[in-house]
């Protein structure tokens, strides 16, 4: 067989990122954050990013500050217990960028359309918000009832960027047992993206993969790249790596938001 | 007459457990620990005929604390976890019919703010983002709120941006009947046809500074009766699943600023 | 606390079924059939049932045999490697119950909509066969599109009937891992059903169930009644606890369909 | 001119796994040892290019027995497993792209019946079902029929029941072609234009038989040339992924009856 085209490094991936494309960045809160993957694509200068996450912190962070983003849609940007995430708030009150709130279910229910190959969800979820309102969704009649439905259209980012604990050569992923609070999402992220770039800690054999094959979570034919990036959620968490780094993130809110201070992979 | 943080939070954490019934199963959103304790307040005064559901797990034995542990850290102490796409699932179907929930505002409809203040292109506040806020009054059969810091601001006539609509919103086709109580550092108000309701006082306000704070016409009954203080039982649930008071820390200190210090 | 009122014997659950009630079974082809509770049913002379199942085989013939049936629906009625339901094929060619033949997305979306809460699903699945044409589903536009979608009404089984490795007595249900192939479509229709009886092999303490939660597949508030069958599938699998019994279903096949050969539980 | 049960299923099994192409991911259902072992033979052809699901697990090393084992003995065998209604994702999101069907009967438009001969109140024949026959034409890119008896009332100009519709269906918003060919103990037939096309005939068989055989009017060049034998590479693959010829219970024994042994 020829040397795997699925292993590259964070160059070569943020090399196939475009101006302008929609990236949905994995991990929640403080969780699984490809931050890595994120230092990559700021260092590689992309613009106009569409940035689409459920629930963002500190790549948020990063990208707001680099001057990278065109919109950011998420269901939550904050730094979880150590509070608001200073860069994203004052992006969005100096209207640096288009905030594109989305309520829980409607951003996921947009995933789950492109996951499930249909053409549109309908749920009551989100009836009579202004958050939903923002997105202008059609409605839909249930043909059976006669009543009125949200319909949610497939959200189809052109990247999925996402860190996870580790993936053989052929691309096939896995995540942490017992499973980590929201790790589906990654994966829902992953089937409705048009491309799927995944960070690890580890590398390992397929025979690895396969001695345990009830954790694989991604499989090779739905990722198009893997990169080996030890610690490169870092200060977020990656299981059953490490945990978040507390200190790290804490440095961060007393600087006030100062990228810098996260800068650099995970110190070993 | 004066409350200090913990007297706060062990009340409002019993008024919402005392909402919760039996055969309720309470989803508990990220980083709301009064909302944790309640539903696990209620979980024990009911001899476990309540399930609750936060962090991907279900029923963690151990407290609040422990259902804020890493998953792998819980084996031993809850039945299993929920995916959460289960979760949603679960909501939709009203599998999970209560949900505690923290706004920034709750208005005279118990319309939920947990987005902005003034215009989305450029506010003067952004908070962190509602999560499900906007999703789950349409969804469960009902939805309580809660709020630390009762003031006029906190909670207006109007709220300045309808995250979650409020009681009674037009158009939801099961039994979901929205936002259909807040619980406050100075009272217990329900959502009643439409109105907010002083349903009880607490021990340390009275009937005019409840007024004074609200940026909306109550129901406001004369004899609205004190809030219950904590009985026996819930001050021994309160001890067993919050041992470290983690509740305390959604409430401002000083509580209330001056406002509340002397009724 | 009081005594669990979840436990309950194979009479008691059949005696809450009523005449003329929808029922999902369980399992598929040779996997995982509620057979005892089959059994208990037909004991107890319920009748005009409608029977919903998405792989049916020896449940589907105890109940044809037994005259208890006023239609079967299903994607799949037959013995797998054993070859055609003889029973079902006679029952169908005499007319003798209602043949709503499903296709597997039909009957599944069906389902899915009423685990998901949704008023209908859109799918393109089905879009011209016969098969689809017998539940006269409505369609519905994509109001994006424009297109034409067929509009899956959510199905809610009176009760799903299950048989599984084994639960807790406040109803938690774990099942063999790694995974059986198709355990997922037995979740789905318990979420779907108003009330859901689960027969296990084995009742465990609610430690042994924390113990491995990462195996828990239904939780106590979605199941109604547990009932001890151990073997109580037989002579289809339980996983982990015993394969296919083979010599069972051939001696049933060679006697051309007798039900007495399937009349008791399984043989210790 | 004769053929075996055993050259008539390695020849089916070659033939089918010949239009497999490197990126295909393969379902295969129940109960189909020949789709099974035509798509792992298609896997091996194309060193590994392509990926096949089955029974629940994915790629599952060792062939066809392997993936007909139970799943608790595939640990070590395969990268993993792949819950049901994740499948039904992947093929309605044309992440699965192909899936071979072994229906009672094909028509000239490509029509499939797995379900029965005559009405349904009372019919004179009811297959086991279809399972996904009815669905996966209208969603997968492409749908590739067999059958190890080719004659009139396999092939007729008209399916007794439409279980799964054909190629070129009208209403397909996204590229779902439909059933693109059938693989015969005969020939093998591509539909193009709502037209069923000889594209070669198997070592066996000729043209007049192929065209008796056949209830519809075939598009039958007089030079359709033979089905290539196996290669010393698919021969190599078939040992592999078959060695105990599970692909032979699909063919009638014997063969094609009376009509076949002799050309």
């Amino acid at each position: 067989m020829a040397p795997n085209p699925k292993l590259v490094d964070a160059f070569r991936a943020a090399e196939t990122v475009q101006d302008g494309d929609t990236l949905y960045f994995g991990g929640t809160v403080l969780d699984r954050k490809p931050m890595e993957l994120t230092r990559a694509l700021i260092r590689a200068g992309r613009r106009d990013l569409d940035v689409v996450t459920f629930a963002g912190s500190l790549e948020i962070e990063l990208l707001v500050a680099a001057g990278s983003v065109r919109s950011v849609a998420a269901a939550y940007v904050g730094l979880g217990r150590f509070g608001p995430a200073p860069r994203y708030v004052a992006g969005v009150k100096a209207g640096g960028f288009d905030d594109l709130e989305y309520s829980e279910w409607s951003l996921l229910g947009r995933l789950r359309a492109a996951s499930m190959g249909i053409p549109f969800l309908p749920t009551r979820a989100g009836t009579g918000s202004e958050t939903l309102a923002i997105h202008d969704f059609a409605s839909v009649a249930d043909p059976y009832s006669g009543d009125t439905y949200v319909a949610l259209p497939p959200l189809q980012p052109d990247i999925a960027l996402l860190h996870a604990w580790r993936a053989s050569p052929s691309g096939h992923v896995q995540m942490a047992s017992p499973p980590q609070h929201l790790w589906d999402i990654d994966v829902l992220a992953a089937r409705a993206a048009d491309r799927v770039i995944v960070g690890v800690d580890q590398i390992v054999s397929e025979e690895a993969i396969a001695s345990i094959p009830e954790r694989t979570r991604l499989f090779g034919f739905e990722v198009d790249m893997v990169v080996v990036l030890p610690g490169g959620s870092w200060p977020t968490s990656s299981p059953p790596e490490h945990d978040v780094d507390e200190g790290a993130i804490g440095a961060y809110v007393s600087s006030g938001g100062e990228p810098g201070t996260l800068d650099s992979a995970r110190p070993s | 007459m004066t409350a200090s943080r913990g007297e706060i939070a062990d009340l409002m954490v019993v008024a919402l457990a005392r909402m919760v019934v039996a055969g309720d199963v309470v989803g508990v959103g990220l980083g709301t620990p009064i909302a944790l304790a309640a539903a696990l307040v209620a979980r024990h005064t009911t001899r476990h005929g309540v399930h609750v559901l936060a962090g991907g797990a279900l029923d963690v034995s151990g407290g609040v604390e422990s259902h804020l542990r890493h998953s792998r850290d819980q084996r031993g102490l809850t039945p299993g976890f929920v995916p959460h796409l289960d979760s949603m699932d679960m909501a939709e179907r009203q599998a999970m019919t209560l949900q505690f929930l923290r706004p920034a505002q709750v208005d005279r409809f118990g319309n939920l703010n947990t987005s902005r203040i003034g215009v989305r292109s450029a506010p003067t506040a952004r908070f962190s983002g509602g999560l499900a806020t906007a999703d789950v009054p349409a969804l469960l059969p009902r939805v309580i709120a809660y709020h630390p810091d009762h003031r006029p601001r906190s909670l207006p006539a109007q709220v300045d941006w309808i995250t979650g609509s409020g009681h009674g919103w037009a158009g939801n086709t099961r039994k979901a009947a929205g936002t259909v109580a807040v619980v406050t550092d100075l009272a217990v108000i329900e959502f009643v046809e439409r109105r907010g309701r002083v349903e009880s006082i607490h021990p340390w306000s009275d009937a005019s500074t409840v007024g004074e704070n609200t940026g909306f016409e109550l129901s406001l009954p004369e004899d609205a009766p004190p809030t219950p203080e904590p009985t026996p039982d819930e001050l021994e649930a309160l001890d067993l699943v919050d041992p470290r008071r983690r509740r305390d820390e959604e409430v401002p200190d000083p509580p209330g600023r001056d406002r509340r210090v002397t009724s």
